[in-house]
């Protein structure tokens, strides 16, 4: 699998996600209890035996580069290994790119640099875990230009936001549309396309001196309806969850409560690494109660825990109950305080006997650090 | 290499046989501890922490899984072009080669290895204690009293000292005489097996020892003697934290038991004497509907659907519907199936308590289930039983 | 551990006696070669260029040096959580434990080692050999021949072939009879003790060769005849780069002058197929005022005063003034004094030639100073004889 | 010495460095013929058993982030490592800070989680090759607030832009002169401070909130006027050279051609550490002549090199002539070239029959990656 080389396109809009990206990427949000959302993409690179692997980033990327560190969770931290790509800042470019496409002409020369012959390209705000293993082979079987991936049981928060593709019975892709509200095809792209390398950086440079900023619609869509590229699909049947809302998001960790849906997301052979933390084991203590929850290392329980996810080191004090909410980092739900449908970000307190109740329908956030 | 003030020499041991069948396979330091840790990770961190960044570890016995453990060191912070972490097994020189025929002669087989260092100081560790020492602080004790060698002691009850090798001291903390186990015992210190040598002196009777045909190559019954015999500068330096031997299946199980009690007796939560250990990378555990947990440690990777209580489950374990587990160590992808009870029992690796199974009772020695050992649906393993996987 | 494709052991090998003093204190893959690498580097590299990321080094001779050099495996990008570097000595388990009897049987007490990973395939390796190669290109090549075991064979002259383990093989490249330095060879195909075996046929045929008391436990010996017996699918597979055995003085000078020739036979520069080298941290090196310097390859840390013509200087060799070194290979910290002349020579790691000393000569044999060795001044080394330290 | 931490502040004024700065900052800037300037100071860092090391960065940090990576070659890549303290960008805040105080109060988060009971803290732009280890034991023995350490033969470029104490017979600071054209005072400033950690919290902080952005005029100067804080004063006598102009670059890389200059700044019990190419030797190839030159791993010499520094890669092809030169890495002179006191940039080519001829007193720099 030398030949492969991966690319992360970061800093998707997170428009719907409100407070809980504000200060980060989607790729650095905390998620299912002990992990970022890029884990899931960076496993995914890994399990496929890829061993360069470029991150590009746009505003914002401090936690996901804190996150990322040197890449040594992921075995990416050799001279080889993973390379973040920061936007080149000037007086003109805050750090945003208007475009995939964009966000590829900024880097072309790490495309040029690399060595591998292939290239996965996938975007940072879908959870997977993807062996890319068959993918590539279906890729080269096919003597495709670009294989996409497609789903048909993705999973996203925001309508009318999504790709579909029409696909023949070879798997070939016959058509696409694009943010359309009823789509005629079933096959919703889950944005991760490969290619070759050298074509890759082709279309990219060709499509920034035509003045294009849309990978899909102004290379993908095009070269699909004019049959200048040989287009296929490849589907993947596994859980695909597109994390693009605060709906999306809390929806994703509830259905991590069940098991079936966890070990399909989280098979003993292909784990999904994170930074590591050394917290101890979760330690449950006194009349703590527990009841379909899912618990990181260093949590401290001695309240109540219901149909939660309590990331590490997290502390659930005496007489305190949580129930239907997502408890980041080091956050705290103090004496006789009680939260339902919540999600805590990162170190926020819920002071003694304080009450936090929203309906299922619309989750609260608090922000980092705040203490209420 | 360049310099270091001072190098770390774990005896990682041979095999350790008093935790019969959990080390049939893998050398004891290897065994796991305490939900997530294995009982090297103690010295190691230990070691890390008292920015101590050269350690041998020295083994000849079953050193893969140890090896394979320790990989490059990174879980430490040991994976250094400068300093790190190396397993010493014997060698041959020339044509010849010999195992390590004792403690001190493990350590003059790898003379070269420590010179490299050129260290000033050596610590001596053994694999089979669970603590947080400060190494360094017993280093400078070592130095500000121009010490040859410094012993670690703590100070156990006087009922039990004439279990414990023995080191009588003047009223300067110099060791006058040490006694292995004596009937009559004249202190209460004793001794931890960690030592801080000069390294020149340690040279010296390290090459003395070997040197002598009749000598065991033991530190506690040759080395030690000799230099107090020389009127070698001895000292001991009194540790007072939480200290545990692991070396017999019910210290294993007691020291994890430890862990239960409030306040813990060794915190191992502190942010500033971190455990470090190699992370398995599993999913949060998840507690389901209908499961009780109650005064447990319950690590990453767990599935629990029966009842826990005050017991300690390593990284993915499975606690199936009606399973009962008490007072119990359970440890990395263990299976308790359906209605089976697990009393006062330590259920080593990939262990599978079927059905309806019942191990240990509720008083009585610990009953042990062996690494991927499997008990029948509705078999009992007694108090104090051990169930071996090879032999079944 | 996550499964892995393909794992390789590196057989780092006995004592290479006849590697001489350069042997006498460091396994033979150690031995330092082309100013700034040791052999091991290029097997190790390859590895890393070819994707294979476990790499077993089985060892029972001095590993101490290895053991340092290798360390973490960071330089190789072998410092891996799920993978890695891994010397692997021998060791006991219960009581009993024991050397390694041959080839075959390192592997055999490796077992166990190999079978954590869950390989597919073995690729196995020797540290003796100066070769940059595509173990990957190989692998695909066995799997699509669907072979047993593959062996790397290069096409020798005729007349040299009877010095060499020669393969016959069918028009298919399918191996029907290994002759070991046959008088009369069928093929020019050496073997290059490069082997790619299908794990559950190599597991099977070590296996066997164990429980056989009369085997020498060897490859070349019992293994591959026992397969060609069995009819197992054997093939070769030939490789067509630079390769050369520096298994003797004469060899690994060769191999050092090689380096010098235009174009090189071997390219150290490709930024492709780099071989990684753990770095010594020198400064540049120095030309001073009135050196000169023809054909040569100079490492940093150098400082030349003197002459130095077609050789090859590692890292921190001083060169003084007035000094001549001519069709030389000069390792790591050597000295070369006022006026010393070095021709035709392997001068080791810290050795000293003093001021107005000769060693070698213009024809013969290559003269050896061995490690840390000193000539003193005035002092004659003739061609082809070897100056060990210790016998000084 | 596991209770000494160290802060490295990068971004110092670069005016007079040009265009060698213009891309990068100093603590980047490549030296010495294969190392970037702010080895020196971690290397200093290392050698003192320092483990937990802060990098406070302004604008322009990106080729010193590639450069130092995870730390890994100066094994500071663990858990307690170094750390990059990047400027926190918004709209008005550009990433450059008006005063190391400035510099301090955005990091001081970093002080504050860091666990160390001292703290060594150095500009980037001075090179020395120090163990700390003797200066904190004469901090602790001094009983000292604050310990500055100073030389009596730092070699600097600009004139009037330098600090001196006056130190009694007990080193005792009692003057401190900034910026004096004519100092009563001979011992420079090394810019490098040691102090409690708690106590460079405090006073940042105090002078944050008084307005403050001077830690040199409103800190030190201020506290040794009024005699509140006890500064005490640690001659080093090894090489100190500030690089803080052209000619200072020039002049110290030439001073390395003299052999004993060379062993005092690179003693061989204290290495100093930079990021590995793995580059073969350098070849010296047919007519090829060199005298009194600094040449590193992976050159290529066909031709003439004459008191000059070649750092990694450089190549020096048939009938070219290299005098009184700093060559970067990778940059080529083709055939029959000639430079004399030029500088050139990474990457750059003098093309074949070139001449490019400078008096010694203003070397010519060449940018990076320019073909002339």
């Amino acid at each position: 699998m030398k030949d492969v080389m991966g690319l992360i396109v970061t800093g998707e809009n997170d428009i719907h996600l409100g407070e809980l990206t504000s200060q980060r990427a989607v790729a650095a949000l905390p998620i299912a209890g002990r992990y970022r959302v890029i884990d899931f993409q960076l496993s995914s690179m890994v399990h496929t035996g890829i061993k360069n692997v470029g991150i590009i980033t746009q505003k914002n990327y401090s936690s996901l580069m804190d996150h990322v560190g040197s890449g040594r969770e992921w075995d990416l931290h050799g001279k080889q290994g993973m390379v973040i790509l920061p936007p080149f800042l000037t007086r003109e470019n805050m750090g945003v790119y208007s475009g995939l496409l964009d966000a590829l002409k900024s880097n072309t020369s790490f495309l040029s640099r690399s060595k591998q012959e292939y290239v996965v390209l996938t975007n940072s705000h879908t959870i997977y875990n993807i062996d890319f293993t068959e993918a590539l082979r279906a890729h080269v079987a096919n003597k495709a230009d670009i294989t996409v991936l497609y789903s048909r049981n993705k999973a996203s928060g925001v309508d009318g936001d999504d790709t579909y593709y029409t696909v023949d019975e070879n798997n070939k892709v016959i058509g696409m549309e694009i943010g359309a509200l009823a789509p005629k095809g079933d096959a919703a792209s889950l944005k991760i396309y490969i290619t070759k390398r050298e074509l890759l950086r082709q279309l990219t440079e060709q499509g920034a001196a035509n003045g294009l900023h849309d990978f899909e619609r102004d290379i993908l869509q095009k070269n699909i309806n004019e049959g200048t590229l040989e287009v296929y699909g490849y589907e993947y049947d596994g859980i695909a969850w597109q994390i693009d809302s605060i709906q999306s998001y809390f929806n994703f960790n509830m259905a991590l409560l069940d098991s079936n849906f966890r070990h399909n997301l989280f098979p003993s052979e292909r784990p999904i690494y994170t930074k590591v933390r050394d917290d101890m084991p979760a330690r449950y203590i006194g009349d703590s109660e527990c009841d379909n929850s899912l618990i990181a290392n260093g949590c401290h329980i001695e309240g109540t825990v219901i149909n939660s996810i309590l990331f590490r080191g997290v502390k659930i004090a005496r007489g305190a109950v949580v129930k239907n909410s997502i408890v980041m980092q080091d956050a705290q739900i103090q004496e006789g305080a009680e939260i339902d449908h919540c999600i805590l970000d990162k170190q926020s307190v819920i002071r003694r006997n304080g009450r936090l109740i929203a309906p299922a329908a619309y989750p609260i956030v608090i922000a980092k650090n705040v203490v209420i | 290499m360049r310099k270091k003030k001072c190098v770390a020499m774990l005896l990682a041991g041979g095999q350790g046989s008093r935790l019969g069948i959990l080390t049939k396979k893998v050398a004891k330091p290897a065994v796991p501890f305490g939900g997530k840790f294995r009982i090297i990770d103690f010295p190691l961190s230990n070691c890390t922490n008292s920015s101590i960044d050269v350690v041998g570890v020295l083994t000849q016995y079953r050193p893969l899984e140890l090896n394979s453990y320790i990989g490059s060191g990174s879980p430490w912070d040991l994976d250094l072009s400068n300093g790190g972490v190396f397993v010493l097994p014997p060698y041959q020189t020339g044509k010849t080669g010999e195992w390590y025929k004792g403690t001190a002669n493990a350590i003059y087989q790898n003379i070269p290895f420590i010179e490299q260092w050129d260290p000033d100081y050596v610590l001596v560790l053994s694999g089979d204690h669970i603590y947080k020492m400060d190494y360094n602080a017993m280093l400078r004790a070592h130095i500000d009293k121009g010490a040859d060698l410094t012993i670690a002691v703590r100070e156990v009850p006087w009922e039990d000292a004439s279990r414990f090798g023995i080191l009588n001291t003047d009223e300067n903390d110099r060791i006058i005489e040490f006694e292995e186990k004596p009937a009559k015992p004249k202190s209460n210190k004793a001794s931890m097996g960690v030592y801080i040598f000069t390294w020149s002196k340690m040279r010296k009777y390290l090459e003395l020892d070997e040197a002598d045909p009749k000598s065991d190559n033991d530190f506690g019954k040759n080395i030690i003697p000799e230099m107090l015999n020389a009127n070698e500068k001895l000292y001991t330096y009194t540790f007072e934290g939480y200290w545990k031997d692991v070396g017999t299946i019910e210290s294993l199980w007691e020291s994890n038991m430890d862990l239960l009690t409030l306040p813990m007796p060794i915190d191992l939560s502190d942010k500033r004497w971190r455990i470090y250990a190699r992370n398995p990378g599993m999913p949060p555990h998840h507690i389901d509907k209908g499961a009780k947990v109650y005064n447990s440690l319950i690590t990453e990777g767990c599935e629990v659907k029966g009842i826990v209580r005050h017991s300690v489950l390593f990284a993915g374990v499975t606690v199936d519907v009606g399973a009962e587990v008490t007072d119990a160590v359970v440890m990395p992808g263990a299976i308790i199936e359906r209605g089976a009870v697990v009393r006062r029992a330590i259920v080593a690796e990939n262990a599978v308590i079927k059905a309806g199974a019942i191990v240990g009772e509720e008083t009585g020695n610990i009953a042990v289930v062996g690494p991927g050992a499997t008990i029948a649906s509705g078999e009992t393993v007694a108090a104090g039983v051990q169930i071996d996987a090879d032999a079944q």
